[in-house]
């Protein structure tokens, strides 16, 4: 069993049309490298699901979306993402605007092959006219609450930053906060996952262990790719680069600057970008943020 | 205390949304807030949880603007999937900082306009519709106008509020409420009736008038609104201690005094 | 703010009929410096709620239970626990038997103030026919799916094992496997811990703040009792005492059995009940078992 | 081979439930199951899923018995919380030893008697429900028996199984599946008829009769019942590495051997 492959062999694996999740948290821990491969290939009509940032963005910027489903699309530190609302105020693309907790809530349900799971946030919002598809349910206990029945968000795929990961598929994640990973994991038909480095067996002692995020049944193909959150965060490790990112949003204001920063930095490769970017060592050695 | 300026005022009043909580987390969205949790902290309420900026829990308010994080220590963990937690038990009292806010107290960040097609695309519902409908909320609005306070319903109702219409009927609301709006000009609490909303503190030279004008629906004015408190020489301290590079300076243009000139 | 109390606090602060959950799993870490003050109290007509060993054998041989809510009560290396076994066998505890997951399930349910959650197990199962009060909702969905609508277990007081403990509340648990103590504190009106070690602060790096199992806020009051949770395990630090809990089972096969064992090491305190088991000493060199 | 227990036979036939199963979590409860899983991972199953026996998973099986932690590494980490969370995705497939059995598949440790009061109560529920209505699931009976195999139903339907008046309409029946049971006798499955239980191999020396003779309701012979495959060499190899000090020796009254003298 080898689970290794490269970001051409996952993006190989995608189809046009699928839902795919990627995990992160606006400037954190997207696996960047896997959406650029995503941006180097003809795959189109993608619904991407998430707590997003650029990863949203890029894809929305390079046509490759049909349908967003989002708790928010932020950068944190700028705090509007500037393609994503592009596309959005183009009305280019489908969206379907989540309470963040309802985003984790309905990954939880597709990890439980339930078909729902009932809570309150949405109730008394535009949510619930926004999404006339989306049904309450009265608790069948003397209480009656109406509940909003969040539905399951089933995933094609699963995209995934880790710290290390082995060849059978089991990962490591050190990051001060996992977020929902594991939960796009579970409600996913397959994962990937880009890690700063593979290695054949990852062996260790139980403290280490506690970072296996999610179990290995649910990985179905592991990528070696170091730095290949930039210009995410991926702490510890790397903090997110500001000034590309400024640098991207910048593009924005322009006609045609998505095309002008692609042309600048994607390059052919994750080698090509790397490069274009200033390195890897440039990259690795970008410093974790103070907040 | 008349030396101080306006943001310091603010994070006094924004402070005090906190006041008799007991031991809740505090978030506050935004520099202003979130000096202002770390002073209520520090101050009338110790009990109160508060973040780094991150995950973790910490009895010392971090620094705003620090460089590293040599010497932070940690009591507690709370990464988001366990915001959720919390937020969805209910001790928690978010401060956070609509675009848009109605006579209802239901606040708008996701987008201006039409939702399908918005004329202007913000950041998205974000957390808005679960914290509002399971534990208390305050807001924060540094430029109080009517384009804030519009009119009739937010474009999008991404927090709940008092307007009835929106509840179907079966669903809990006891517990969300609306506690405090603080902004550049006053602070209000929506405890007029039937949930109106209502000056309780004036900042200093700041009239009534003035915050009607600049509010596209009817204020209440409470029969013991006073003047916002000044900063106490101690809190000021704190403040300085809090946030020693001064990043409260940026946040209202032209950084203006307190007691207006 | 200071929630350091004794044994004794925390039991003048339950009352007659209390619904308490206790945390743990079967030997491990429970915390038995408590289940043994309430053992020396007048409280009676407890519901006891827990994925359960001797904690719950103990309180209904010392007939303070009215009614038992258990995925199972068992010693793991000794599979029947003798003393729920007889109370069970003569009729004299009502008993609410829930699948392990269902007892999870149902203390999520309360942390989140939620009545129900829906869930597959039970279904079909002759849970279905012996707790008639348990309800079916149907998915609202398409594909209309029967769900048992699991409810909340809610809590009056929820009893936990910690490691550490600070005055303010905040606690960590390093223990190979936390099992749900989360969810009892979240599901708990008030939460009680017994803690190896309590300090004014706990002021600790990343790594060690990940130990926090839950926010203090959830913390109403925390003892220090190092070998607390004696006779069962708290790894890291102790394993289950064998020879005392074979010596324990033993007494459930005589007449009076259990009054001879109270008699025999009960005490008065927590310091007659260690010394009456060999010394705190002995307690903390209690090798760990290795399974 | 012809020098093995009966007991080492039990093991090979236990670790073939999880031929062909692909990436699930393996769950054995007792040495018997325990050792098979270890087994079947390092025979034609390296792809499974096992623990230490506590919290975390292991590439390579843990010994039986072992007197110390010294020298061993974990992969994963699996608590008790992200068992459920896997079980409820289906990934799993337990070998689990029930008290009582009936036709339909259904199995009981909760108690024997009346529920409300019974005769003798033993573990509860445990997993029971939850794991067999998610994900495939056998059972090892080391003590085949009409005090096993009952006539009527179970005292207490722990676990799922085929009696279709037991499913409420609308609940979802396709997750579920009793795959094979492994008795002291032989070995069963639910392929017969309207998923009547089958035997599709006798241990050596064991005839259908005795297993019928030692089951209270009706047993089809599968038309290609064989003889349980004997353990191979290289399958006792394995076992005595994972069962150095021969638990598995305690397992079976006088532990006989595999082939009936």
């Amino acid at each position: 069993m080898n689970k290794q492959m490269t970001t051409t062999d996952v993006v190989a694996q995608l189809q046009d049309g699928m839902t795919i999740g990627v995990g992160g948290w606006g400037p954190r821990r997207k696996p960047m490298a896997l959406i650029r491969e995503i941006l180097r290939s003809d795959l189109k009509d993608l619904t991407i699901v998430g707590y997003g940032g650029m990863d949203m963005g890029m894809l929305c910027a390079a046509g490759k979306v049909k349908k967003l489903i989002y708790g928010f699309v932020s950068l944190d530190f700028i705090p509007l993402e500037p393609f994503f609302r592009k596309a959005r105020e183009a009305g280019t693309i489908e969206a379907l605007e989540l309470d963040e907790g309802m985003l984790h809530w309905g990954l939880r349900a597709a990890g439980y092959r339930l078909p729902f799971l009932p809570m309150r946030a949405g109730l008394g919002t535009a949510f619930m006219h926004n999404n006339p598809e989306i049904k309450t349910i009265n608790s069948p206990y003397d209480d009656g609450e109406t509940l909003l029945a969040m539905p399951a968000i089933k995933l094609d795929a699963a995209l995934l930053q880790v710290h290390k990961a082995d060849q059978l598929g089991n990962v490591r994640v050190y990051s001060p906060d996992p977020f929902f990973d594991e939960w796009f994991a579970r409600a996913a038909d397959k994962t990937y996952v880009l890690a700063e480095e593979v290695c054949a067996r990852l062996d260790s002692d139980e403290a280490d262990a506690k970072a296996n995020l999610f179990e290995r049944s649910l990985v179905s193909g592991v990528v070696e790719q170091r730095g290949g959150a930039h210009p995410t965060s991926h702490v510890p490790g790397y903090g997110w680069d500001a000034a590309h990112i400024k640098r991207y949003c910048q593009a924005a204001a322009d006609e045609g600057g998505w095309q002008v920063y692609a042309d600048e930095f994607l390059g052919a490769t994750e080698a090509d970008y790397q490069n274009a970017v200033g390195g890897l060592d440039a990259i690795t050695s970008l410093p974790r943020q103070v907040l | 205390m008349s030396d101080f300026t306006l943001s310091e005022l603010l994070i006094c009043a924004c402070a005090d949304v906190w006041k008799d909580d007991g031991e809740v987390l505090a978030t506050g969205i935004g520099i202003i807030p979130r000096i202002a949790q770390g002073l209520a902290k520090l101050t009338h309420s110790p009990e109160l949880m508060i973040t780094d900026g991150e995950a973790y829990l910490t009895e010392t308010p971090v620094e705003i603007g620090a460089k590293s994080h040599e010497g932070r220590s940690y009591g507690g963990y709370m990464p988001y999937s366990r915001v959720f937690d919390a937020l969805w038990h209910g001790r928690r009292h978010a401060l956070v900082g609509p675009v848009q806010v109605d006579r209802w107290g239901q606040a708008n960040i996701s987008c201006i306009g039409d939702f399908d097609k918005p004329k202007r695309q913000m950041l998205g519902l974000r957390g808005f519709p679960g914290n509002s409908i399971n534990h208390a909320n305050s807001m924060f609005v540094p430029n109080h106008s009517t384009r804030v306070f519009v009119e009739g319903e937010v474009d999008v109702v991404c927090s709940v509020g008092y307007k009835d219409d929106n509840w179907q009927p079966g669903v809990r609301r006891d517990f969300a409420s609306v506690e405090r709006i603080v902004t550049n000009l006053c602070v209000m609490d929506f405890a007029g009736p039937n949930h109106a909303l209502r000056v309780i503190s004036l900042h200093p030279g700041v009239s009534f008038d003035e915050v009607q004008d600049s509010t596209s629906f009817p204020l209440i004015l409470a029969d013991d609104c006073v003047e916002t408190a000044h900063p106490t020489a101690e809190q000021l301290a704190i403040i300085r201690k809090l946030d020693p590079r001064d990043v409260r300076a940026r946040q209202i243009k032209d950084n203006p005094p307190g007691i207006r000139p």
